[in-house]
């Protein structure tokens, strides 16, 4: 692979992780608009990191080392999905790592270990946190295999470069069934994400709490890294989003370095102000649901994949011409 | 010569045994002359090896692949029953079930009903045939009544009557066999019974004569194999009478008597030329196996229980015979051989079993592992022997037999499946408790003699494995003359 | 030794291979037998006899793996025991093989570990563990080996009666001999079906060797015949749903080693026996069958699934998740069936690679949870999930092994149970592109149900490893367990590391499964598109690289772990847990195992049976209990079980004790028959 | 020629008293009653066996004649006299099915067995053909007794009665089976019977009674 590429994959990498932050810190300012609350400012979760970096970090007594490994997992494995998503360009070493199915299984490996590491000290939260955790977990994943499948059908390909380059070669007009899967890509990302109307990031009480939850126990270093590799989570997801859906200005495979990186990020930029805007949008709309509703908010996500699916099948023909 | 050896010791051992079989030393003669008579089987086996078939004694007595391995296994079950018998008896004894003029009686009866079966085995002459079975019939009938307790009263008068009944249809049946073949041999030379004769002419013999001739024979013979609904005299004789009589009456007398039906079935197929006969003994054999596998489920006494093991196992050879060609004649022999070395080396464990539980309740024995490793391991392979498991030789001829079901008669695969997997749960689900488990039980008074139990056992594995190519020959030899 | 030298040369070229591998077997079965010199003492067994067949278990993989590799041709072989015109046939082709390294690489693990695992006193004699381990070993060898009717059902049926006696090894307890009486029962069912099945297979040739099979040509109907009793008895081997109900029992019962055995390594045989009989012998045909497989193997897996995720005794939860697999398993081979009747090879080869792989795997993950929960056994005494807890503090060891064990079966990356389920995902991609209307349309959806369960295996897992070996120890006993000895640690690592290798570099599983799909299907998806990277069908359609994935991984934490040391200061204090500053917090407190079950029980109420008893709302001494337990055993089981007790009941009469009746019997018996003949 | 026919004649007339003999079995209730009669079965085919050897000219015929006379006639009915004197066992016994009924089925297996005999009676050559029907019927007949009869003893008799017809078949199809078979089959009656007798003994010390009913014990339950 030539060292351009090289360049490009690094540089990719860290603005991800310099700008996922910002990304969260976006949506907060976007929901305070609009819920016409004085909304704090754009920089709040760097200053909160930087903070949490200087405290000392206070560990349950007999807290094991999986407990303490496992803020660094979540932040590699984050990255490590940063690295894979063709947020900026397409060909980069370790976009060819892994497909869209693969990247499930990262997003899995992060959870499992949360999970495992709020398990790990035995408080009634943690536990508990954890459990809802993995449901909300195992009833995202059929979803969202099924808005791959779409996009397998669609492009021949489950590996986001392609998809991206897909759209670069066919400049038709969006197949009807791209419609039910972003709809139900975007319910999953709210879901998985720990958003409303799931999960609300900034409640307090514990008892309804599911990724606040098993954050209980972290304090300082640790706690900073959750929560930037959770923002980081958020980051990817939006990237995927652009990746499956509003692919355009990404750096095709084709394309030479410069203009068109300035492009992408230009693109990436736009698309991530409108995209917070959105979803704090949806957000302040939505009210939080019951736990027991998950289960029937993720299947309505499910059939909507599924609807798409059979739409394809049915008008194939005519799409893929 | 070796064959009038063969015939002549058990009945020296009868007279001699029933002056002296009241003295010590009775059981230690009984397995002498056993011995002898097998020492003189293994040289009849040995002179047909050499010369092959034979007939002597103005034809009345032959030996042909069919009978000669029938004759070498009754002489050893013969030998080796006589030897579990010995400990088994004394135990008996010492437990006051018996006493000495019980055992005169005893030993005595024993080597009538030996030489009996071997005479069945051996003779030519159906009228002949005819006799030693019923001889045997009434020295087993003795036998089953040795205890003479009101049980075992009640299954001897059953067993005797309803046998003695069926016996006489076979006669009637012989009489019409005689019949018909005095048409075609004549009174003159009185080779009008002899088997080597008629199977000569089958051909020629009036077909409808013989059918009805059949019809007679095979519910005579046939109420002495045990086939349902004639079967129901067995689980009674094998639960009332002595172990070792319920180990020789099934491993040798049902062979006996299915060796008889099956040589009439020769002459009776050749002669009406069509299936009718076989269709006929796979019609019951079918309906043996699967009844007697559902009598099994709810059995609460161990002898019973492999009393109608016995039952379904019959059942299997009977059909297989119906079957015919050389693979499921071939299998059904083999069957005949394994079944009775392993049926009676479970009953010989088994009799142990309920004498160190001091009961023959399936749910009053318990943990022989605990009591006698040997007993419990015993009857643990036997089992597992008998219900056709590898590397057992019972599964060798069941692969046989189910196979050639599925290619000739898919019909009948579905009942022989429930037959063998009821009897599977029947049987497995008894002896399993009854070998595992807790022990509650005091040790035997004297040591029993279980060398013959995995000496058969070792044979059946060998037979399951690796057979002999004379044995194979001879079932191949056998299989082409049943046809 | 120079001789020595140039034997084990010798050995290790191919063409010897079918003899060495015959050698290693009969050498297990003397093994077995040694043991009955010293039968009550231990050390004999345990530092000789055990070790020496893990060694061999290593010898079986590599001459396996050379095999496989190599390329070479079949090898056959005829010993002369046997039926008369039917001696003992043996063969060894890449299929074959491939199931041979399995079983191999597995069993070298779990032989080390039984080394240090096996005590005196525990259910029988040492000498006779030994024995009917060794030979259980053995006939599993022979079985992949056969290559004819009687010698596989030989082999098939020793190897359920040594598993019978290993399972029933402590049989003073009831429940084991009702377990294993279950067991055996299946067990043989479903051989006399296998047995018919072949009956149908020799086509009226009465050649029962397999080449005779190949070679015969059957009508359609009786070749689904034979196909159908073939799922039957292997179905019932593998604990597919409903024929799983004896797994559940069986697999708890035994000791660990053989839990290990049966999960790990016994269920292949039946995956071997499927894969040899509708490929090779049947060589596919309709594609029916493979939708009948799928539509099975996908329900079993979710069955499993779901039912593992409501289990409370750890063992009863491996067993099920072990007929989850089983179904992803047979859905990979339904699927693969489905491809290659519609013609479309490479495709089938992609979807039987993922099921091949997905069955290695298996066999490592699965035994290398059972040997940890055997270690837990021997540590706590304890099999319920609510009375352990917190054992990661007290064995260290085990509990990290058993995490990768757990990674793994959880299909996460870079470990090896991801690769596979992502292959077989993957090949359900294609599914649209098959000829069948409304098949094309439903198959998708098999893919999400595939999803679903994957998921739902991490939960299981999650719930799994975090309530043994995470949080507090639920009882006070725990507080002294200890960490298992060396050689158990050995056999997990061996696993364990298994696992690793496999996840990080799929290529080499690629590469052995690559001959299996040449030899069944004729065409084989490429093994590998770099040194680092796998990609089945096409570069740009989909490829995955564990090596990366872990490099990634683990070069970020270096890096954030150094940079957040430089950066912030590692200044740590240890204090009481926060716990929304609840300060009263006991072990008591913590989510238990009916507590993770219970969103599965809301949300799939519909598979189980409950008996509940809630508390009342006053009760001084609350107690919840419940009772689960799945809708097969009343809908299928129970029900054959009282038709034959009622069968049974109404046959009984016949043997009513009256001597008229009797004579009646044989009366009327005669009559019918002269009317016969009339 | 005209002899020949005169015995025919003859032998009809005894195969029918023969078959009368058999209902009157069936009919009558005491014990003694049914010994009799089957010492005139005994009787009747020692008459027809020694006609039959003096038509034919068969010595050996003359012999099982002889043998008949003793062992049927006299032998086992004297036997089974003494052992109901000693037993005091020669008391009514009410069949289990009321004896219309019998009779009737009784008549119809007569029909029956005269159905089965037609071919082998058109086939035989000897001058007794047509009595082959009857003596299948007298088979017919006593089994027919045993199973409606409830006393050990009766059933005995029914056996005997059986092996009667068997020993009327065997002549009156082929002038009698070779003289070992004959002997044989004459030693292994008399053990039966004497096995029977000990039987008697050993059932009444055990039940106190001869009646069948309380031989049920052993049933599936």
């Amino acid at each position: 692979m030539r060292t351009i590429s090289l360049v490009r994959q690094l540089g990719e990498v860290l603005v991800a992780v310099g700008i996922a932050p910002l990304f969260a810190g976006w949506i907060a300012q976007c929901r305070a608009w609009l819920q016409n609350r004085t909304a704090p400012p754009l920089l709040q979760p760097y200053h909160m990191l930087h903070k949490l970096f200087q405290k000392d970090a206070a560990l349950a007594t007999d807290a094991s080392s999986l407990f303490r490994s496992t803020p660094y997992v979540l932040f590699g494995t984050m990255v490590l999905a940063a690295a894979i998503i063709p947020s900026i360009a397409t060909d980069l070493p370790f976009a060819r790592a892994a497909d869209a199915i693969a990247l499930i299984g990262v997003f899995a490996t992060a959870r499992v270990f949360l999970s495992l590491a709020a398990m790990d000290i035995g408080t009634a939260f943690g536990s508990m946190g954890a459990r809802r955790e993995m449901m909300v977990g195992f009833l995202a994943e059929p979803a969202l295999l099924m808005v791959l499948f779409n996009a397998f059908l669609l492009f021949g390909s489950t590996a986001l470069p392609s998809l991206v380059d897909g759209y670069a070669m066919k400049r038709s007009v969006v197949d009807p069934s791209v419609l039910f899967a972003a709809v139900a890509f975007l319910m999953v990302m709210l879901a998985e994400n720990g958003r409303i109307p799931i999960d609300n990031p900034a409640t307090h009480l514990e008892l309804t709490m599911i990724h606040e939850a098993m954050l209980l126990e972290y304090s300082a270093r640790h706690l900073a890294l959750v929560e930037w590799a959770s923002s980081l989570k958020l980051f990817n997801y939006a990237c995927i989003g652009f990746a499956l859906f509003l692919p355009w200005g990404i750096a095709t495979h084709g394309s030479d370095g410069g203009v068109s990186m300035l492009i992408a990020v230009a693109a990436l930029a736009a698309k991530l102000v409108v995209a917070g805007a959105g979803l704090a949008l949806i957000e302040s709309l939505s009210a939080k649901l019951r736990l027991f509703r998950a289960p029937e908010y993720l299947a309505i996500a499910f059939l909507l994949a599924v609807l798409g699916l059979l739409v394809h099948l049915l008008l194939g023909t005519s799409a893929n011409a | 010569m070796e064959l009038w050896l063969v015939l002549g010791f058990p009945l020296l051992g009868m007279l001699l045994l029933a002056l002296l079989g009241s003295r010590r030393f009775a059981a230690e003669l009984n397995v002498t002359i056993s011995l002898a008579t097998l020492l003189a089987a293994a040289l009849l086996v040995l002179r047909v090896i050499r010369h092959g078939p034979l007939l002597v004694g103005h034809e009345q007595f032959f030996i042909d692949p069919f009978n000669v391995f029938l004759v070498a296994l009754t002489a050893f079950v013969g030998l080796t029953t006589a030897i579990f018998s010995r400990p088994y008896m004394r135990i008996e004894e010492h437990h006051g079930r018996l006493n000495p003029t019980r055992l005169r009686l005893y030993h005595s009866m024993y080597q009538l009903f030996m030489g009996a079966m071997l005479l069945a085995l051996l003779t030519n002459n159906m009228g002949l045939l005819w006799v030693a079975m019923e001889a045997a019939t009434l020295s087993t009938v003795l036998l089953v009544s040795l205890y003479r307790t009101r049980a075992s009263l009640e299954a001897a008068w059953k067993y005797f009557i309803l046998c003695g009944v069926g016996i006489a249809q076979a006669l009637f049946g012989t009489i019409l066999l005689y019949f018909a073949a005095e048409q075609t041999l004549g009174r003159e030379g009185m080779t009008a019974l002899l088997w080597t004769h008629l199977n000569a002419v089958k051909a020629h013999l009036e077909p409808r004569v013989l059918g009805l001739a059949f019809v007679f024979l095979l519910v005579g013979y046939g109420t002495k194999v045990g086939l349902a609904p004639l079967h129901n005299w067995l689980p009674d004789a094998h639960a009332e009478g002595p172990t070792p009589v319920s180990a020789v009456l099934s491993g040798l007398l049902l062979n006996v008597a299915l060796y008889a039906v099956i040589r009439c079935k020769v002459l009776v197929e050749g002669s009406i030329g069509t299936a009718l006969p076989g269709r006929m003994l796979m019609t019951f054999g079918l309906l043996t196996a699967v009844l007697g596998a559902f009598f099994l489920w709810r059995q609460r006494d161990i002898k019973r229980l492999f009393g109608y093991s016995s039952i379904e196992h019959m059942g299997i050879i009977t059909f297989a015979f119906g079957l015919g060609g050389p693979i499921a004649n071939f299998a059904a022999l083999l069957h005949m051989t394994v079944h009775s070395l392993t049926k009676s080396s479970i009953f010989f464990t088994a009799g142990h079993a309920s004498q160190a539980a001091g009961t023959q309740r399936t749910d009053g024995i318990r943990g022989l592992l605990g009591i006698s490793p040997t007993i419990g391991w015993g009857l643990m392979l036997g089992s597992i022997a008998i219900l056709g498991m590898p590397p057992f030789g019972v599964f060798a001829s069941e692969f046989l037999i189910l196979t050639t079901a599925m290619r000739e008669h898919p019909w009948a695969t579905p009942f022989l499946l429930i037959a063998l997997g009821v009897a599977f749960a029947g049987i497995f689900s008894k002896v399993q408790p009854m070998v595992f488990g807790e022990r509650d039980a005091p040790p035997l008074p004297h040591s029993p003699a279980l060398v013959p139990v995995f000496v058969h056992l070792a044979m059946v594995l060998a037979l399951g494995l690796y057979m002999p190519p004379a044995l194979a020959e001879w079932y191949r030899a056998a299989a082409r003359l049943i046809g | 030794m120079s001789r020595a030298h140039q034997w084990i040369a010798a050995a290790m070229t191919p063409d010897h291979a079918l003899r060495v591998l015959l050698i290693l077997i009969l050498f297990w079965v003397v093994l077995g037998a040694g043991g009955l010199l010293r039968p009550r003492t231990l050390r004999l067994v345990a530092h000789i006899l055990f070790p020496l067949g893990a060694v061999a278990c290593a010898g079986v993989a590599a001459l396996a793996g050379i095999f496989l590799t190599s390329g070479h041709a079949p090898e056959t072989m005829i010993l002369p025991p046997g039926l008369p015109d039917l001696p003992f046939h043996l063969r060894l082709d890449p299929l074959s093989a491939f199931f041979l390294l399995l079983l191999g690489a597995a069993g070298a693990g779990i032989s080390i570990f039984s080394a240090g695992y096996f005590r005196v006193g525990e259910g029988s004699a040492p000498a006779l563990h030994c024995l009917q381990y060794h030979v259980f070993l053995a006939s599993m060898a022979v079985v992949i080996l056969a290559n004819d009717a009687y010698l596989f059902m030989v082999a098939w049926e020793t190897m359920a009666l040594s598993s019978y006696f290993l399972v029933t090894s402590q049989h003073r307890i009831p429940e084991i001999r009702r377990a294993g009486f279950l067991y055996l029962l299946m067990a043989h069912v479903g051989a006399l079906c296998i047995l018919l099945s072949f009956g149908v297979l020799q086509g009226g040739s009465w050649q029962f060797t397999f080449d005779a099979m190949r070679g015969a040509s059957l009508t359609p109907f009786w070749a689904t015949t034979a196909f159908a009793l073939a799922l039957l008895g292997f179905g019932a081997k593998a604990g597919l749903v409903p024929l799983h109900v004896w797994l559940p029992e069986a697999h708890p019962a035994a000791p660990s080693p053989v839990s290990a055995m049966m999960s790990g390594l016994m269920l292949k045989t039946a995956i071997y026996g499927m894969l040899r009989a509708s490929f090779d012998l049947l060589h596919v045909q309709f594609w029916q069958w493979g939708a009948a497989m799928l539509v099975l193997g996908l329900f079993s897996a979710l069955f499993g699934a779901i039912f593992a995720a409501v289990q409370t005794d750890m063992k009863r939860l491996l067993a099920y998740s072990s007929i989850e697999n089983v179904g992803l398993i047979f859905t990979g081979i339904g699927l693969s069936v489905l491809f290659a009747a519609s013609h479309m090879p490479l495709f089938a080869a992609l979807a039987l690679t993922a099921a091949l792989l997905h069955a290695l795997n298996h066999a490592l993950f699965k035994s290398l949870l059972f040997l940890a929960t055997g270690s837990v056994l021997h540590a706590t005494q304890q099999r319920s999930l609510g009375k352990l807890g917190g054992l990661i503090r007290r064995m260290p060891w085990v509990a990290a092994l058993a995490l990768v064990g757990t990674l793994a079966i959880a299909g996460l990356p870079p470990l090896n149970g991801f690769v596979s389920e992502w292959l077989l995902l993957q090949s359900f991609l294609f599914t649209p592109q098959l000829p069948h209307a409304f098949v094309n349309m439903l198959v998708p959806l098999g893919a999400s149900v595939l999803a679903l369960t994957v998921a739902l295996a991490a939960y299981v897992m999650v719930k799994f490893y975090g309530i043994i070996f995470l949080g507090q120890p639920r009882e006070a006993n725990l507080s002294h367990a200890h960490d298992a000895n060396k050689l158990e640690r050995l056999g997990l690592g061996w696993l364990a590391g298994g696992c690793i290798l496999i996840g990080v570099l799929p290529q080499l599983a690629l590469r052995i499964a690559a001959p299996v799909t040449g030899q069944l299907l004729g065409t084989t998806v490429a093994p590998a598109l770099s040194f680092w990277r796998i990609a089945p069908i096409a570069p740009e359609q989909a490829s995955y690289s564990g090596l990366v994935f872990l490099a990634g991984i683990a070069g970020v934490f270096a890096v954030t772990f150094v940079l957040v040391r430089l950066i912030a200061h590692g200044r740590t204090r240890r204090t009481a847990p926060w716990d929304c500053g609840y300060p009263w917090q006991t072990a008591r407190m913590q989510d238990t195992a009916e507590g993770f079950g219970q969103p599965i029980r809301h949300m799939f109420g519909g598979f189980f049976r409950m008996e509940r008893d809630l508390p009342a709302a006053d009760d001084p001494a609350p107690r919840y209990r419940i009772h689960i337990e799945d809708r097969f055993w009343r809908a299928i089981y129970q029900p054959i079980a009282h038709g034959v007790q009622r069968t049974a009941d109404a046959v009984s009469i016949l043997q009513g004790g009256r001597l008229s009746v009797y004579l009646l019997y044989s009366f009327l018996t005669l009559l019918v028959l002269l009317v016969f003949v009339l | 020629m005209l002899k020949s026919h005169l015995v025919a004649e003859l032998l009809r007339l005894l195969a029918a008293g023969l078959l009368l003999i058999s209902f009157a079995m069936l009919s009558r209730r005491r014990t003694q009653r049914l010994i009799t009669l089957l010492a005139w079965q005994g009787a009747i085919l020692f008459l027809s066996t020694s006609l039959v050897a003096w038509d034919a000219g068969l010595t050996e015929l003359w012999y099982s004649a002889a043998l008949t006379l003793i062992l049927k006639v006299i032998a086992l009915p004297w036997i089974l006299h003494r052992l109901i004197q000693r037993l005091g066992a020669q008391w009514d016994n009410e069949p289990l099915v009321n004896i219309p009924v019998t009779m009737l089925v009784g008549l119809v297996l007569v029909i029956f067995a005269f159905g089965l005999a037609q071919p082998i009676s058109m086939m035989a050559t000897t001058i007794t053909r047509h009595t082959i029907g009857i003596a299948l019927a007298v088979i017919l007949l006593s089994f027919l007794m045993m199973i409606t009869r409830r006393k050990a003893i009766t059933q005995v008799i029914g056996f005997l009665a059986m092996e009667n017809g068997l020993f009327f078949a065997a002549t009156s199809a082929t002038y009698g089976m070779p003289m070992v078979i004959e002997l044989g089959i004459a030693l292994d009656l008399l053990v039966a019977v004497f096995i029977l007798g000990i039987f008697f003994f050993q059932i009444r010390e055990q039940f106190d009674s001869l009646d069948l009913h309380h031989l049920e014990s052993l049933r599936e339950d």
